[in-house]
């Protein structure tokens, strides 16, 4: 087993881990826009011209993601490859992901633009913070090495801590900010020692690749003799990591805190966190474990039930909008981890999981992004208008908007021509693809559930009589260009669905 | 015999400095309780040949972050007493220590059941002869295998700034005001 | 197998799950956010004891490395969550966490 | 000309849809008018067909004349096809006769109504259903005509539906109908499965062929007899007739006496041969229904005041001779009755008619009497019709009601049974002279009780029944001729005259059953029962006329046995109340289980709600819990608990 | 698989409606009045296409017509797949003729632009399920129709429109998400078998050989599915309440051709994918069907609302449907079909007609209402006409398809039939006394000034009344059509199980009779052969 050791040769020559630069562009342009609007800021006294933080972001997000597209090609022609001492890898689901959640960044920075000005909050950090935990959310998606998914995670989720917290005016904010903070840190705590575990038990923190947790269990997990240890450890990783896609019973910061937090930052929460928090998912332990798969499949299996009938369960009771979508969102969570799910088991039907589920993530990163644009502009000036008699006589007020709502609804309540609906449907074909139809018929009757707090929405939008109080909604370009985007997206992926699933499909089996 | 000895020192220190911290009702208290662990853990440290360690956990454990806390404590006057005899929810009170017996429990089965399997048995070791060699060590596997985590922490670190900058910054309309009073004055 | 005096990894890593214990116990029973965040730094410390540990128990520095990356990870969540606090305590008079719960349902 | 029988149904059809569109235009009388040249000149292509059936050889005398392919699928194929035999020209004949008959009198009848062409418009359409019923070749073609008959009767009786009693005898008489139609539907299912074809000819020459098994044979036949029962008013579905005379007297005559109501006559004679070979139980079952049914109405009628009343449980009592008759085997028998009895119980029905009309629609008797010095024709046509029905010979019901009797007295087969059934119809033919003579004496003879109430007649300050016209006495006077004189289709004296029973045989010869009574019993019979038929008639105007016993006329005869009351309670009770029940279960149970979900589902939200209690050390509760669990769980099985 | 058609004609069938609503939700809001000119021409084209099609439909071919096949989803192996049969192409002609008729006959009242819109999206889903021959397609048409069809219950129905809508919506929902992880497992089951992954009904019902357990849940799944949708008892109690609240338009599309969906969903797909299971499950949904023909009777006597007496009508309707489509043989099958035509067109009529009442009163309450035939003859006699077929009166449409699913049941399923077959009485004794009271007695105050049927009106329903004439006397029309599609299916049942259809043997007596067998005998090699050539 020494071999296994890293190499500590007694030599004083430091022999640095070659870096592939290209590959690491992706981040770099994301770091690199994060410092230029920070230090920008700064050295301005005056401040830039509005909505240049917000383009600059947008533009980082955009080449990003086209970075990451361009990196595609090259795996497809290359392989998957690891980075810098195989800390971090480029392949299939990384890069889904990172587009995942490049999308996410785009669509938030073009409704924060606006939502700032309204709220009279002047704040090129928050745009830094975006950047920054965007680029966290690549490397977890990335990472190759548990300590690097950890750092990732922290990147991710201290960023959004504060993200959580900066509407200073709103005391709910700082309530939200608070709430994540510590329930956030006591899981990482978990997640940590989760790690260290692990490590303990394998001696290495890899996850793929040589020397690496993955191919220790599959030299070892005959002998038996560390199992104890190894699975507390896998356990406390997948508390960590279950937290972080709010999955019951971890998942009770999700609703305060989306309601609390700033909506386009809920926004942000919803499709980045969950989309990089899943990679890590797949990435440490599906992909790295397949050996312990009887162990934690089982586990997998309840928390996504229990994810699927509580989220929705109590998404039926809730009246404050940003509040339902909290809980549809750990609906969805529990979708998703149907995929997951199908995905620990392996083979081809394992991969047609990992494609459901890198595809759901995108398509839900995009959706609920939208939906949460939408529910920026009716929060109106202060945030505060998200209780269901505030989109009364949407419908009559601001048909094209309450229309994009109701795709969007409609969408996440799995209704064809969708890319909601493609998304569960292939999620529910690999759970059937990998034999797991109790799973899976729970989810669907979850989703019917799920279905009547959409419906509420839709009637106060358009069944009901009156307007809501308060000032009549606008539009702003920004965030009615996100809007469309996801609304577009949403709707050419529900016709045609099939380049996209492909690509889920080319990047499942891409795996390094 | 003087490992057992320090250990089981060190060891109340650390204990009786965490039991500090949750029972001790004052802040300020529960704060120094801390610092407390933390010397029992950097002594472990020692004990364990991770000298540099050590020194860095004294240096920035307890010298800055409790630092960090005691200033905000007294600075905000949340040093106020916890009144840790009531308890608004009782089953907290009960659960929340059934948790950690738990969490102890079971976490200390996998340590006593695997006690002695780790699947690595000595091969090239730690070079334990010089004290340096443990910084070299450390260093090296740093700023090679984890470079990329490395930088990845500065970007925590600038988080971390930004975040306290964004969070603590007063609200906008002093600043403005403020600005447009230059203005109107320049 | 070495003499029962000996000092073995086995005893640090009960005391790290001790302290990990104590830690978790303080979140779970502590009101004053302050005092909730040390006992997060507890239960972080408790994990540097265990991988300090391991590494002794491997001879291998990856587990000392980790606990270098710990303790930046938990001297920016601090800074952060203390900004927070801050920012808490501008609105209202106090921060107790039980007095924190606007958001509920 | 037979290959045009489908002419005579399409007469009234045309006459319907001429009137549909353009009757309001036409108005009264002629759109009336044309109803009943349409019916008439049915009548006339029929007579044209009688005769060239006539002049046929006997084995020749059946042709079908398939219009097209109805309902073509699987092994179901079914024509509109009409059969004409000398069985179905018989009855097109005395439907299309007195049909027109009948038109003609309503053109008087119903002079002044708003809906005057409406009424034509239901009259035709009933007649080309009547029409379509018997000249059907197949069961189903049959079964149209059937139904069709049912809507129409639905639709004339409550014809008057402001009046809420007709409206609900309408429906009453639907819906009995269609308990009836239930069987009708069974026997056809039953006959395709056995013999594949709903067609008569094939149904009956596998029963003669003996390839129809017997127990289906009976299932059919009693399936067929339940929907006969309904048709024709037979115990214990006879309910809806005494109310269907809420409907215009025409209607009363046309659809409730001569025509409708035979058609399960004419139904069970048409499948004769299946009777036959049937177990023997079932036409005994027949003939039990019929006696019963018989007498019980013949005591119910006894007790009625209502005019059209008495008349209606008389046709119900009549049509259990009927039955008695088809049960006794004797098909000839019981059409013969079916067609004297069109005769004179329409004559009767249009008597009561002219009198109604001419007592400004009183119906009641107590209030009529000595009507015949202002109404003579009406009392002269109305006395023959009551001769007949009696029983005195030569009218026309003595010789059918002889038949019946006799065929019932030497049934060969199970003669305990059919003696008793005799005296049964013996003693409903004595109740038969004797309520008809009640009601002959109340309308016409005795004190002239209207006057007393002519006050009741509001507006009418002037109140003095008068003659009906002229449109409507002639009717009456061709009716009375032939309830003279309908005898001589089937008199027994030598086998020469017994012309119907001749004309009839090929039809019927599998499944009559020939009695064997001497001459001296036929005689002793015949002339026994008339004499004892005048016997009551003398009874009766002992007691009505001379007043010199009172009439015995129990509450319970008035209410005719309660029983029409009974099911109307029952209908309205517990039925109603069983029926409420089952909304009840569908509101409560199954709809609430459905809702119960709903709330189920809000409640376990509500519940699961206080756990997000807003407190942070909760949530990290809730976590360490979590954590505990799935550290628990991941232990265990690394220990080898869960394997 | 024929039907070379250089025009797409299904493929504009569904999207001509589709194109419908864009145009008309794209309707300035300056000129409300082009709404209903740009909907109504929309739909009348759609007719006019329908019509044309069912022109042009060869009668006597079992298979598919004028297929239109193109791959949609690939990696799926799903395809834009549309085709109509014997069983199908009365629903599409149905579908296409119905739409005007609703638009005609029923105002929105507010908001006229959207109602339009949706219901053209509405027409465009239904056409598509019935059209299509991929589950996955039919999937998402079956499950897209509920969109429209909420937002027209719930924006422009009466006062519990929402309640309605909701459970309609979350009701049918709950079985398409059975019917989801059902149809995604036939697809992957069949891929076992077949070799790639196909959701094309044909490809999987030739190719695939289900255990017998495992085609029995999927047959539950997808029968769960449909019975919500028929509804069948006990999961029918969405539909008074959507029926009752739904604007008219809605109820008459609902009654229509939206209950035709389940209905029709069992016998194309249920029977025809899983025969071994339809007829393991055979006595249960008979027995189902004829609890819900007795049963919907029984409630539909004591209703008090109107409308809610005709949505019962319907639950016992259509469990007449179910019956003929599980009784196994061609007359019970045909006769489904083809009441599914009968129901639709009266039990539409119905709708229409209870929607005008409701429309002049301001009420549905059977006992606010009263006297109505004698202000109102003529809207009395068409609505007794529609009455009667609904009944099954014979001669009109209602009663030869309810005949021929009784005779056919009757030969597999004795007793089922005969208890079927009573509830004839029962829908004389609902309707007649739901019509006596409304239309009956002397009318008071409130109903004297009822308006009489006007122009509109009585040209909307003309062509009801046509189809329920015609239907009634010249059934042989559709029968012809639909008969070799339905011998098909159940020659393919047939082969899979082994069972044999019992066709009783007509003696024949006389020789018209027996020429006739003879041309049976031709139709039935014909039939034949056409199922061998999709075999292949």
């Amino acid at each position: 087993m020494h071999l296994l050791l890293s190499p500590m040769q007694q030599t004083d020559r430091l022999i640095s881990p070659s870096v592939n630069w290209g590959s690491l562009t992706p981040l770099l342009v994301l770091l690199g826009a994060g410092l230029v609007l920070l230090v920008g800021a700064a050295l301005s006294a005056r401040g830039w011209a509005k909505g240049l933080y917000a383009t600059l972001t947008a533009a980082a997000a955009v080449a990003a993601g086209v970075l990451q597209f361009v990196l595609w090609n090259s795996t497809v022609h290359n392989g998957p490859k690891p980075l810098v001492g195989e800390a971090i890898v480029v392949d299939g689901p990384s890069l889904f992901i990172g587009i995942s959640i490049c999308a996410a960044l785009l669509l938030a920075a073009l409704v924060t633009d606006n939502y700032l000005r309204r709220e009279d909050i002047d704040s090129p950090e928050v745009y830094g913070l975006y950047l920054m935990a965007a680029l966290g959310g690549l490397v977890m998606a990335a990472s190759n090495d548990l300590i690097v998914l950890f750092l990732g995670l922290e990147v991710l989720s201290i960023a959004l801590y504060v993200l959580a917290a900066s509407h200073r005016k709103r005391i709910e904010s700082q309530e939200a900010g608070l709430k994540y903070f510590i329930l956030g840190g006591f899981s990482s705590a978990f997640f940590l020692y989760g790690i260290a575990l692990v490590y303990g038990a394998t001696g290495t923190t890899r996850l793929r690749g040589p020397e690496s947790i993955k191919t220790v269990l599959a030299l070892t997990v005959e002998t038996d003799k560390h199992r104890a240890l190894l699975v507390v450890g896998v356990a406390l990783l997948l508390v960590g990591l279950a937290f972080k896609v709010a999955a019951v019973p971890f998942h009770s910061w999700t609703p305060d805190v989306y309601q609390g937090a700033p909506t386009p930052v809920t926004g942000f929460m919803a499709s980045a966190a969950k989309a990089a928090a899943f990679g890590a998912l797949l990435r440490s332990v599906v992909l790295s474990m397949p050996e312990l798969r009887d162990d934690w499949r089982p586990a997998i299996w309840v928390l996504a039930i229990l994810t699927l009938v509580i989220g929705s369960t109590l998404a039926v009771v809730q009246t404050n909008v940003k509040r339902m979508l909290a809980y549809s969102s750990i609906s969805h969570a529990g979708f998703i981890l149907v995929g997951i799910e199908a995905a620990a088991h392996g083979g081809e039907s394992g991969d047609r999981g990992i494609a459901s589920v890198l595809f759901y993530l995108l398509t839900y990163a995009v959706l609920v992004s939208g939906t949460f644009a939408v529910s920026t502009l009716v929060g109106r000036s202060g945030d505060g208008a998200h209780g269901l008699d505030s989109y009364r006589g949407l419908g009559r007020q601001r048909p094209v908007l309450a229309l994009t709502l109701t795709v969007f609804l409609l969408a996440q309540a799995g209704v064809p021509l969708t890319s909601g609906f493609v998304a569960k449907f292939s999620v529910i074909t690999a759970a059937a693809d990998a034999s797991s139809y109790a799973i899976a018929i729970i989810a669907m009757l979850a989703a019917v559930i799920g279905a009547f707090l959409y419906l509420r929405i839709i009637v106060s939008m358009f069944l009901e009589d009156g307007d809501a109080e308060g000032e009549r909604v606008s539009i702003p370009f920004g965030t009615g260009a996100a809007i469309g985007i996801s609304v577009a997206f949403t709707l050419v992926v529900g016709f045609f669905p099939g380049w996209l699933l492909e690509l889920a499909r080319d990047a499942a089996t891409r795996l390094y | 015999m003087i490992e057992v000895i320090v250990f089981i020192a060190a060891s109340l220190m650390v204990i009786g400095g965490a039991l500090g911290v949750v029972l001790r009702s004052n802040p300020v208290h529960a704060a120094l309780s801390l610092v407390l662990t933390l010397f029992g853990v950097a002594v472990h440290f020692v004990s364990m040949e991770a000298h540099f360690l050590a020194a860095v956990q004294v240096i920035v454990y307890a010298g800055a972050i409790v630092v960090l806390f005691l200033f905000v404590i007294m600075l905000l006057g949340v040093d106020k007493v916890e009144d840790l005899r009531t308890e608004p929810m009782m089953r907290q009170r009960y659960l929340g220590p059934l948790v950690g017996v738990g969490v102890l429990g079971l976490v200390g089965t996998a340590v006593i059941v695997a006690r002695g399997r780790t699947i690595v048995q000595s091969v090239e070791g730690l070079d334990t002869v010089g004290h340096d060699a443990n910084v070299k060590q450390l260093a090296r596997s740093l700023f090679s295998d984890y470079v990329f985590a490395f930088e990845l922490t500065s970007v925590l670190l600038v988080i971390a700034v930004v975040g306290t900058v964004l969070l603590a910054r007063r609200p906008n309309k002093g600043l403005q005001a403020a600005r447009e009073k230059a203005g109107v004055n320049a | 197998m070495i003499a029962a005096a000996d000092v073995t990894p086995t005893w640090y890593l009960l005391l790290a799950a001790a302290l990990f214990a104590i830690g978790c116990t303080g979140v779970l029973v502590r009101r004053n956010p302050l005092v909730m965040f040390m006992c997060i730094e507890l239960m972080l410390n408790a994990v540097n004891l265990s991988f300090v540990a391991f590494s002794r128990t491997y001879l291998d520095i990856k587990g000392q490395t980790t606990v270098f990356f710990v303790l930046v990870v938990a001297a920016a969540e601090v800074v952060v969550g203390l900004g927070i606090v801050i920012a808490i305590l501008r609105r209202r008079p106090s921060a107790n966490a039980d007095d924190i719960a606007e958001l509920k349902g | 000309m037979l290959n045009v029988i489908w002419l005579i149904p399409l007469l009234p059809l045309c006459g319907f849809v001429i009137n549909v569109v353009l009757g309001r235009r036409l108005g009264d009388p002629k759109s009336g008018l044309l109803a009943a040249a349409m019916c008439g000149a049915a009548f006339i292509v029929t007579l044209v067909t009688y005769f060239d059936l006539v002049s046929r050889p006997e084995e020749a005398r059946q042709h079908v004349a398939t219009v097209f392919s109805w309902i073509p699928v699987g092994g179901l194929s079914v024509d509109a096809a009409f059969l004409a035999d000398p069985l179905s020209i018989t009855m097109a004949l005395f439907i299309t006769g007195i049909g027109t008959l009948i038109h003609l009198y309503a053109v008087g009848y119903m002079h002044g109504d708003p809906k005057f062409s409406k009424f034509f418009v239901y009259l035709n359409l009933f007649a080309f259903s009547m029409l379509m019923l018997v000249l059907g070749e197949n069961m189903l073609v049959t079964f149209l005509g059937w139904e069709g008959v049912g809507t129409c009767s639905y639709l004339l009786i409550s014809f008057w539906h402001t009046r809420e009693s007709a409206a609900t005898a309408g429906k009453k008489a639907f819906v009995t109908n269609r308990v009836g139609d239930w069987g009708f539907m069974i026997a056809m299912f039953l006959a395709f499965q056995a013999v594949g074809s709903l067609s008569y000819s094939t149904l009956n020459s596998a029963a003669m062929g003996g390839t129809l098994v017997r127990s289906t044979a009976t299932a059919i036949t009693m399936m067929l007899f339940i929907g006969a029962c309904g048709k024709s008013a037979q115990l214990p579905l006879y309910i809806w007739l005494p109310d269907a005379m809420e409907g215009p007297t025409p209607v009363s005559a046309l659809i409730h006496a001569a025509t409708m109501v035979t058609a399960g006559v004419y139904l069970m004679v048409r499948v004769n041969p299946v009777i036959a070979t049937a177990f023997t139980w079932a036409p005994a079952v027949i003939a039990i229904v019929g006696a019963a049914t018989a007498l019980f109405a013949a005591t119910v009628a006894v007790a009625q005041t209502d005019i059209k009343k008495v008349l209606a449980y008389s046709t119900v009592s009549q049509l259990g001779f009927m039955f008695l008759a088809v049960g006794s085997g004797a098909y000839v028998a019981a059409i013969f009755h079916m067609v004297t009895h069109a005769f004179f119980k329409a004559l009767l029905f249009l008597g009561s008619g002219s009198v109604i009309h001419g007592m400004h629609h009183e119906q009641d008797m107590r209030r009529m009497g000595a009507l015949r010095k202002l109404m003579p024709i009406t009392a002269g046509t109305f006395i023959i019709g009551w001769l007949a029905i009696a029983g005195v010979p030569p009218f026309a019901g003595f010789w059918s009601k002889d038949e019946i009797l006799l065929a019932a007295w030497a049934h060969p087969t199970n003669p305990a049974l059919f003696k008793v059934l005799w005296g049964v119809g013996l003693f409903t033919a004595l109740l038969t002279a004797f309520y008809m003579t009640r009601q002959v004496i109340m309308v016409f003879f005795g004190q002239a009780r209207w006057e007393d109430h002519s006050g009741d007649h509001g507006a009418h300050g002037e109140f003095k029944p008068h003659e009906s016209p002229a449109i409507m006495l002639l009717p009456l006077v061709a009716l009375s001729g032939l309830s003279i004189v309908g005898g001589v289709l089937n008199l027994p004296f030598t086998d020469s005259t017994k012309r119907l029973f001749h004309w009839l045989e090929p039809l019927v010869h599998f499944g009559e059953i020939e009695g064997h009574a001497s001459a001296g019993e036929k005689w002793g019979l015949a002339v026994g029962t008339a004499a004892l038929c005048l016997a009551s008639m003398g009874v009766a105007i002992f007691v009505y006329q001379r007043n010199r016993a009172k009439a015995v006329e129990p509450q319970i005869l008035v209410d005719g046995w309660r029983y029409d009351r009974f099911v109307s309670w029952f209908m309205g009770n517990p039925g109603r109340q069983a029926f409420e029940a089952t909304a009840w279960v569908d509101r409560n149970i199954v709809d609430g289980a459905v809702n119960g979900v709903a709330t189920g589902v809000r409640r376990s939200g509500a519940v699961l709600r206080r756990t997000q209690s807003g407190f942070v050390r909760n949530y990290a509760l809730l976590i360490g819990g979590g954590v505990v669990l799935m550290l628990a769980w991941f232990l265990l099985r690394a220990v080898g608990v869960f394997g | 698989m024929s039907g070379s058609n250089s025009f797409p004609i299904l493929t504009a069938l569904v999207l001509t409606p589709a194109i419908g609503a864009v145009v008309v939700s794209a309707v300035s809001k300056r000129r409300p009045d082009l709404v209903k000119l740009f909907a109504l021409s929309f739909s009348g084209i759609s007719a006019a296409m329908s019509i044309w099609l069912l022109c042009t439909f060869r009668s006597g071919e079992a298979g598919m017509q004028f297929v239109s096949k193109h791959a949609w989803i690939k990696p799926w192996g799903i395809s834009w797949n549309l085709g109509v049969d014997g069983i199908s192409i009365f629903l599409v002609v149905l579908t296409g003729l119905l739409w005007p008729i609703a638009l005609l006959g029923a105002d929105a009242h507010h908001d006229e632009k959207p109602y339009a819109a949706w219901l053209l999206v509405l027409q465009a889903g239904v056409m598509g399920s019935f059209m299509s021959q991929d589950l996955f397609l039919f999937f998402v048409f079956f499950e897209i129709v509920l969109v429209p069809m909420y937002f027209l219950i719930g924006r422009w129905g009466y006062e519990g429109r929402v309640y309605a809508a909701t459970k309609f919506f979350l009701y049918t929902m709950v079985g398409s998400a059975l019917m989801l992880v059902g149809l995604v497992t036939t697809a992957l089951l069949a891929r076992r078998d077949i070799g790639y992954m196909t959701f094309d009904i044909h490809e999987i019902a030739a190719g695939s050989q289900f255990a017998a357990s495992t085609g029995r849940w999927l047959f539950l799944a997808f029968a769960i599915a449909f019975a919500v949708k028929v509804p069948l008892f006990p999961f029918h109690t969405w539909l008074p309440d959507a029926h009752t609240q739904a604007p008219t338009a809605g109820s008459v599309i609902l009654a229509g051709v939206m209950l035709k969906l389940g209905t029709y969903g069992l016998l194309r797909f249920n029977v025809f994918l899983f025969p071994e299971a339809s007829r393991y499950f055979r006595p249960l949904l008979l027995t189902l069907a004829v609890i819900g023909i007795i049963y919907g009777a029984i409630v539909a006597t004591v209703q008090k609302d109107l409308k809610r007496l005709v949505a019962y009508s319907s639950v016992a309707h259509l469990g007449f449907i179910v019956l003929g489509t599980f009784a196994f043989t061609s007359s019970a099958a045909s006769g489904s079909v083809m009441q599914m035509i009968n129901h639709g067109v009266s039990t539409g009529a119905l709708f229409l007609m209870v929607g005008m009442i409701s429309e002049r009163r301001h009420t549905r309450e059977i006992a606010q209402l009263r006297g109505l035939q004698k202000v109102a003859p003529i809207f009395a006699v068409v609505f007794t006409v529609v009455m009667l077929s609904s009944i099954g009166v014979p001669g009109l449409n209602g009663f030869v398809g309810e005949f021929l699913i009784l005779t056919g049941t009757f030969l597999t399923a004795r007793w089922w039939a005969v208890v079927a077959a009573a509830g004839v009485i029962l829908a004389a004794l609902y309707l007649l006394w739901a019509y006596q009271r409304v239309f009956h007695g002397e009318p008071d105050e409130a109903n004297q000034s009822f308006r009489e049927l006007s122009v509109r009106e009585g040209l909307v329903l003309l062509p009801m009344l046509a189809a329920i004439f015609f239907c009634g006397v010249y059934p042989k029309a559709m029968l012809d059509r639909i008969e070799p599609s339905v011998k098909a299916l159940l020659a393919h049942v047939e082969e899979q199980t082994g069972y044999e259809e019992p066709i009783p043997v007509a003696v024949p007596v006389s020789e018209p009779e027996h020429a006739k067998d003879k041309e049976h005998a031709k139709d039935t090699e014909h039939a034949e052969e056409t199922e061998h050539k999709e075999g292949e």
